[in-house]
């Protein structure tokens, strides 16, 4: 720190610092960013080898997930996700086994117990809320959830929920903001905008170039960030937090990033979009930028960030080992949990 | 003990409810200021004010979905839906979500929400304000229906729906509303969910039904009784899951089986009963099953003729017991 | 006219002519309302005297549906009304005895055979769609079809729909007017936002003071006019229909006004507004200022209006005694039009 | 004639009512650039165009409602709901708009549309891509409900189904898609909408059932066949409206039935055909009617056991075709 406290050296203060963010926090999300990106490869190859039935990635969006991830008090604040945030699950706490058991159906797999297909992410101890496959179906939970404050009269806590550009399309979303909206509720909505939905690009999904140009008509400030940038998205999920917990509503929070691989195991991204513009994004990867940023302010060496590399590729090693060895449930739990105790 | 209308025991049961649980709360359209459009939520906003009697938009999806994720916070959400007409929009939170929380994430969340809505036809209510739609959520494991006749069933069903840790959806009857009174009794009691009653006990002839039709299959019944048939009407109450050992019992005694429901006949919950019937009871059977219901077109046309062709009543309930007395 | 073409004279043109409308036109609308508004006192005549079994009124929403009546091409155009548009049906040709057998269930009446309440207007020769009670539902109907004009190569041709502000909450409502605004269809959606939908005040229902805010977020223009003013609403929905016409793309037309009398005869509307707050709208009455207007403009005279008024009131007379005169249909009609032939 | 699979079949019926009929359009989600999620849809944007063949958001609510508005323009849209397990949000446009509109408005409206949906479990989809949802449509009159089993039917029903002036769903077992082939005529034929088909005849016992099941309960008859049982296998085809007269002139030679499905028990449509046997056939019978179906849980855990626990089998078929046979 300096004795001077001018503007300008305050703007050549670091990023992170100037966030807030602590350099082991900075360190963490990068290891966790490539962990959950070593996980993700780690799926794809199980799919192929037909050990996981169905895998669907977060590859891309790591920055918008652990970005907002950082805004997040995980275990109080509510967390409403979709299929794609394995990182924000693995941010918030997940580990790796936990996301293989998931995606091979073991028990064991916290989201499900086996029951769900992979990116259903759960957690009861985690307030990260169990949703449907059913696109746009889960944000009125949290609006529900903010609801839930208001009613009991606790403040100081905030529901966030998670989703993509072409989610805006449904009904129920808008259902879900609108109220929001009116009640100007403890919500805080994140659009993962990656530009397509399976083969349909954005100019079919949505009438407008920014999803956040929405916000307008339902009553709350609509914010766009580079997606791909972890500190201009904790800034803004960060603001939308605080703006939350304390009282003066909701916010619509824009990630503009890109999804790296097919939408799913079973999809073939080659019918709607080319080679190039997958290349191109893969340039603005999320993981390289911050890796860049924390060589460029000396948080780290490129002989940690290898050795770093290696632990990880080991850690999904053994979580691989663990998960497959894990047995079956027997079939006779079939019944376990379909109605609870009157 | 209080002798009170069918709307009133519903009303006392949230009064009593919402007293004894700070966690129930009512949420709807129109559900706070005016007090519901039946009036039954009426008073609660100026008792429990507006954090727990929340005037929703028009909007179902969300009116169900805000639901269940206040239920999720520990809360007892008591869902409202104008008309049982218009809870269609919110069958995917319904059916794919409240049914399936629990199950989904293998014990972890459930989603103790309750769904009232008024159904059924005779009010001059055209297409949209006379549906009996029960039968759309009598085919999806995780949920439970329940469907009362009296006010006192209505208020001890109620309590138990909101006590109950799984969604229920609650359909009560609209012309029982202000035309059925009866004595129910003081503070917060329970009727078991999953349980049917008999009615009438009777020895000739078993009568499956719920709702309104109760109550015109006990006026059938005590006049054909002078014509010397003693006819049983079990009361179902709870349509998922159905009383199945009350059901086999009574049939398993009188060795005759008749349906009567309001919904149309072809895909009513008749059909799931006379199967049950058919597959658990057939060595007790003297006769066909038969099932009494209002014809396959829809509920139901606004002019007076076409109204009373389409339902039923206790002359065309009459004509069918005697019909299968007779075989 | 005068041989000097100024600005400033051109200025003191009479509106209806500023706006290329006929003394004749706009004689008739001012006719139409009255007639539709005695239409509405007397079906709550019937309903008190158990004839009606419901009623729903549009009085205070005549000048918004005459207005943009006068914008619609009746026959070729497509309308997609609500329940609270029996002024427009009567504007597109419906007649006070059709409005009195669809009230009391008659055979003869043209929306539905006397099957549906009150308020479910239809013609097909009219192009007056069927709609259902299911607030927000028929939006999406509209624009079905202008995605058949689409795909047939029709053109100078538009869909217009009409719905209350409590109706824009549904997600059916969004998932209409947001395809509407993705592929520019040539729709045009009314909003009569008379401020509550039934006992809830805006406030409960839109999280803007504006619905015409919400436009923005769908890709098209918002316009708000006061409903009360019939020349201001023309103006709005010939430009937003000639718009749609010529392939331009959709408009939201938001008309501001007020319900004068309950939701219908089975609300009491004095459990959620004030009977100061209804009569001050009522001095706002849209029949009385067109009245005013063509009197300012001797466009006709206060003895001509009184026997209008004579002459409608017997003309509804005689229609009440014909529609109680129809007999009620035989009920084997029960089974017709479940299916067509196959 | 052609050789072909189940979903190529689909495509073939689409591709061909298309060439024929110019107001044959279709819509939904990933159908046009994509093909499809299956490719049922696959080639049809390059040979028709992007007017008549729609990529929709993903907004069921307007997959539907296009389709209805566009059909009172005279189209004829197939809409794709790409799983059943997502046609919930349609549901109030299919259930209180499409199939009331020729009703409400006396004939003056009507709505040709059909609404295609995969469905089924079997291929690990989970809760949410596994889901048999028929059951929901078989209940409203004025809708038709087709399950087609073979590529014969699947091309020639789905043709009836464009050509009906009236809305049908219409329920495509995605298992079925890759695994079964069979002849299908070229060009455009139909097979009637309500009529089932006897998809083998047999003289001991009656077994209903559609999708799926109906090549499992072929080769469970065929392989119970060596043990002396003869079973007839009926191929429903159309659950609404059921061909009543088929399923009860089979029984009534056979005297015993057995209903077959992957739906849940509980208020599938099995419950409907056992009630109508036990009202119009109970003379007839030799034994109680018998339905085998999927447990009362919901459809269907990914897990591997949990899902072969969950599905049914021709060896689960053929002990409960044993065991009635010996009753
Ligand atoms: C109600 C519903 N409709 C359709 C689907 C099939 N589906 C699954 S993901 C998806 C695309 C979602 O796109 P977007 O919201 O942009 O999220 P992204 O996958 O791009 O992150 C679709 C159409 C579904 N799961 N649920
Ligand atoms: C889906 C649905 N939910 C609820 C209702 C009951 N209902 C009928 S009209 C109405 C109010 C509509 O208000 P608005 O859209 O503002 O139109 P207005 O009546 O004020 O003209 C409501 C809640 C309905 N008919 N349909
Ligand atoms: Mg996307
Ligand atoms: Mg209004």
């Amino acid at each position: 720190m300096t004795e001077n406290n001018s503007p300008v050296i305050l703007d050549t203060l670091p990023r992170h610092e100037a966030l807030g963010l602590s350099t082991d926090q900075v360190l963490a999300a990068l290891r966790g960013m490539m962990l959950a990106r070593a996980v993700d490869d780690r799926l794809w190859l199980l799919a192929r080898q037909g050990k996981a039935h169905f895998v669907i990635t977060p590859a891309g969006h790591e920055a918008a997930q652990f970005g907002c991830a950082w805004a997040i008090r995980a275990g109080h604040d509510y967390v409403v996700p979709y299929y794609r945030d394995m990182a924000l699950a693995m941010a918030l706490g997940q580990t790796p086994l936990d996301m293989l058991r998931h995606a091979m159906g073991k028990p064991g797999d916290p989201a499900s117990g086996g029951r769900q297909m992979f990116g259903h992410f759960s957690s009861r101890a985690l307030r990260i809320v169990s949703g449907s496959s059913s696109v746009g179906s889960h944000p009125v939970h949290a609006v529900g959830l903010a609801l839930a404050f208001r009613a009991k009269g606790e403040t100081d806590i905030a529901a966030i929920t998670f989703f993509g550009e072409g989610a805006t399309a449904e009904g129920a979303w808008h259902e879900a903001i609108n109220f929001a909206g009116i009640h100007q509720l403890p919500v805080v909505f994140v659009c993962e905008n990656n530009q397509y939905a399976i083969s349909m690009h954005q100019r079919k999904e949505v009438p407008v170039p920014d999803v956040a140009t929405k916000a307008a008509g339902y009553g709350m400030p609509g914010l766009i960030v580079d997606g791909n940038d972890i500190f201009a998205v904790y800034e803004a999920a960060q603001a939308a937090m605080i703006r939350a917990r304390s009282g003066d509503g909701p916010t619509l929070l824009e990630c503009k990033t890109y999804r790296y691989r097919p939408h799913s195991n079973a999809d073939n991204d080659m019918k709607y979009r080319t080679a190039e513009e997958v290349a191109e994004w893969r340039e603005r990867d999320p993981i390289k930028r911050l890796e860049r940023y924390c060589l460029d302010q000396q948080l780290t060496t490129s002989e940690q960030i290898a050795l770093d590399e290696t632990a990880i590729r080991s850690e999904v090693d053994q979580a691989t080992v663990a998960a497959e060895q894990t047995p079956n449930p027997l079939s006779d739990s079939l019944f376990d949990h379909l109605y609870g105790e009157a | 003990m209080a002798h009170m209308t069918y709307i009133e025991a519903i009303r006392s049961a949230m009064l009593d409810a919402m007293t004894e649980d700070e966690s129930v709360i009512v949420l709807g359209e129109d559900v706070a200021l005016k007090g519901g459009v039946f009036l039954a939520t009426e008073g609660l906003l100026e008792r429990f004010g507006e954090r727990r009697v929340i005037d929703t938009p028009i909007a179902e999806i969300s009116v169900v979905g805000l639901a269940i994720g206040a239920s999720l916070h520990g809360l007892k959400p008591v869902a409202e839906i104008q008309f049982a007409d218009y809870i269609l929009p919110a069958i995917d939170q319904i059916l794919n979500e409240a049914a399936l929380f629990r199950y989904r994430s293998n014990g972890d969340w459930h989603c103790p929400i309750v769904v009232r809505a008024p159904f059924g036809a005779g009010i001059h209510g055209g297409l949209y304000h006379s549906q009996s739609s029960e039968a759309l959520f009598t085919s999806t494991p995780g949920l439970k229906v329940v469907i009362p006749s009296t006010p006192h069933d209505a208020k001890g069903l109620l309590i138990a729906a909101i006590r109950d840790p799984d969604p229920v959806i609650f359909f009560e009857h609209k012309q029982l509303y202000r035309t059925v009174r009866g004595e129910v009794p003081d503070g917060t009691y329970t009727v078991p969910i999953g349980k049917a009653a008999i009615a009438r006990s009777g020895t000739d002839l078993s009568l499956f039904t719920y709702g309104l039709m109760t109550h015109y299959s006990l006026s059938a019944a005590e006049q054909i009784a002078q014509e010397g048939i003693n006819v049983e009407v079990i009361d179902l109450r709870t349509l998922y899951p159905l009383d199945k050992a009350a059901i086999l019992e009574s049939v398993r005694r009188t060795g005759k089986a008749l349906i009567v429901h309001e919904d149309n006949l072809t895909g009513g919950i008749g059909g799931e009963i006379g199967a049950l019937i058919a597959e658990h009871a057939f060595e007790y059977l003297d006769g066909p099953v038969r099932r009494l219901a209002s014809p396959d077109v829809p509920p139901v046309a606004f002019n007076d003729d076409l109204e009373m062709g389409y339902m039923l009543n206790p002359a065309k309930i009459m004509a069918a017991i005697r019909d299968l007395a007779a075989y």
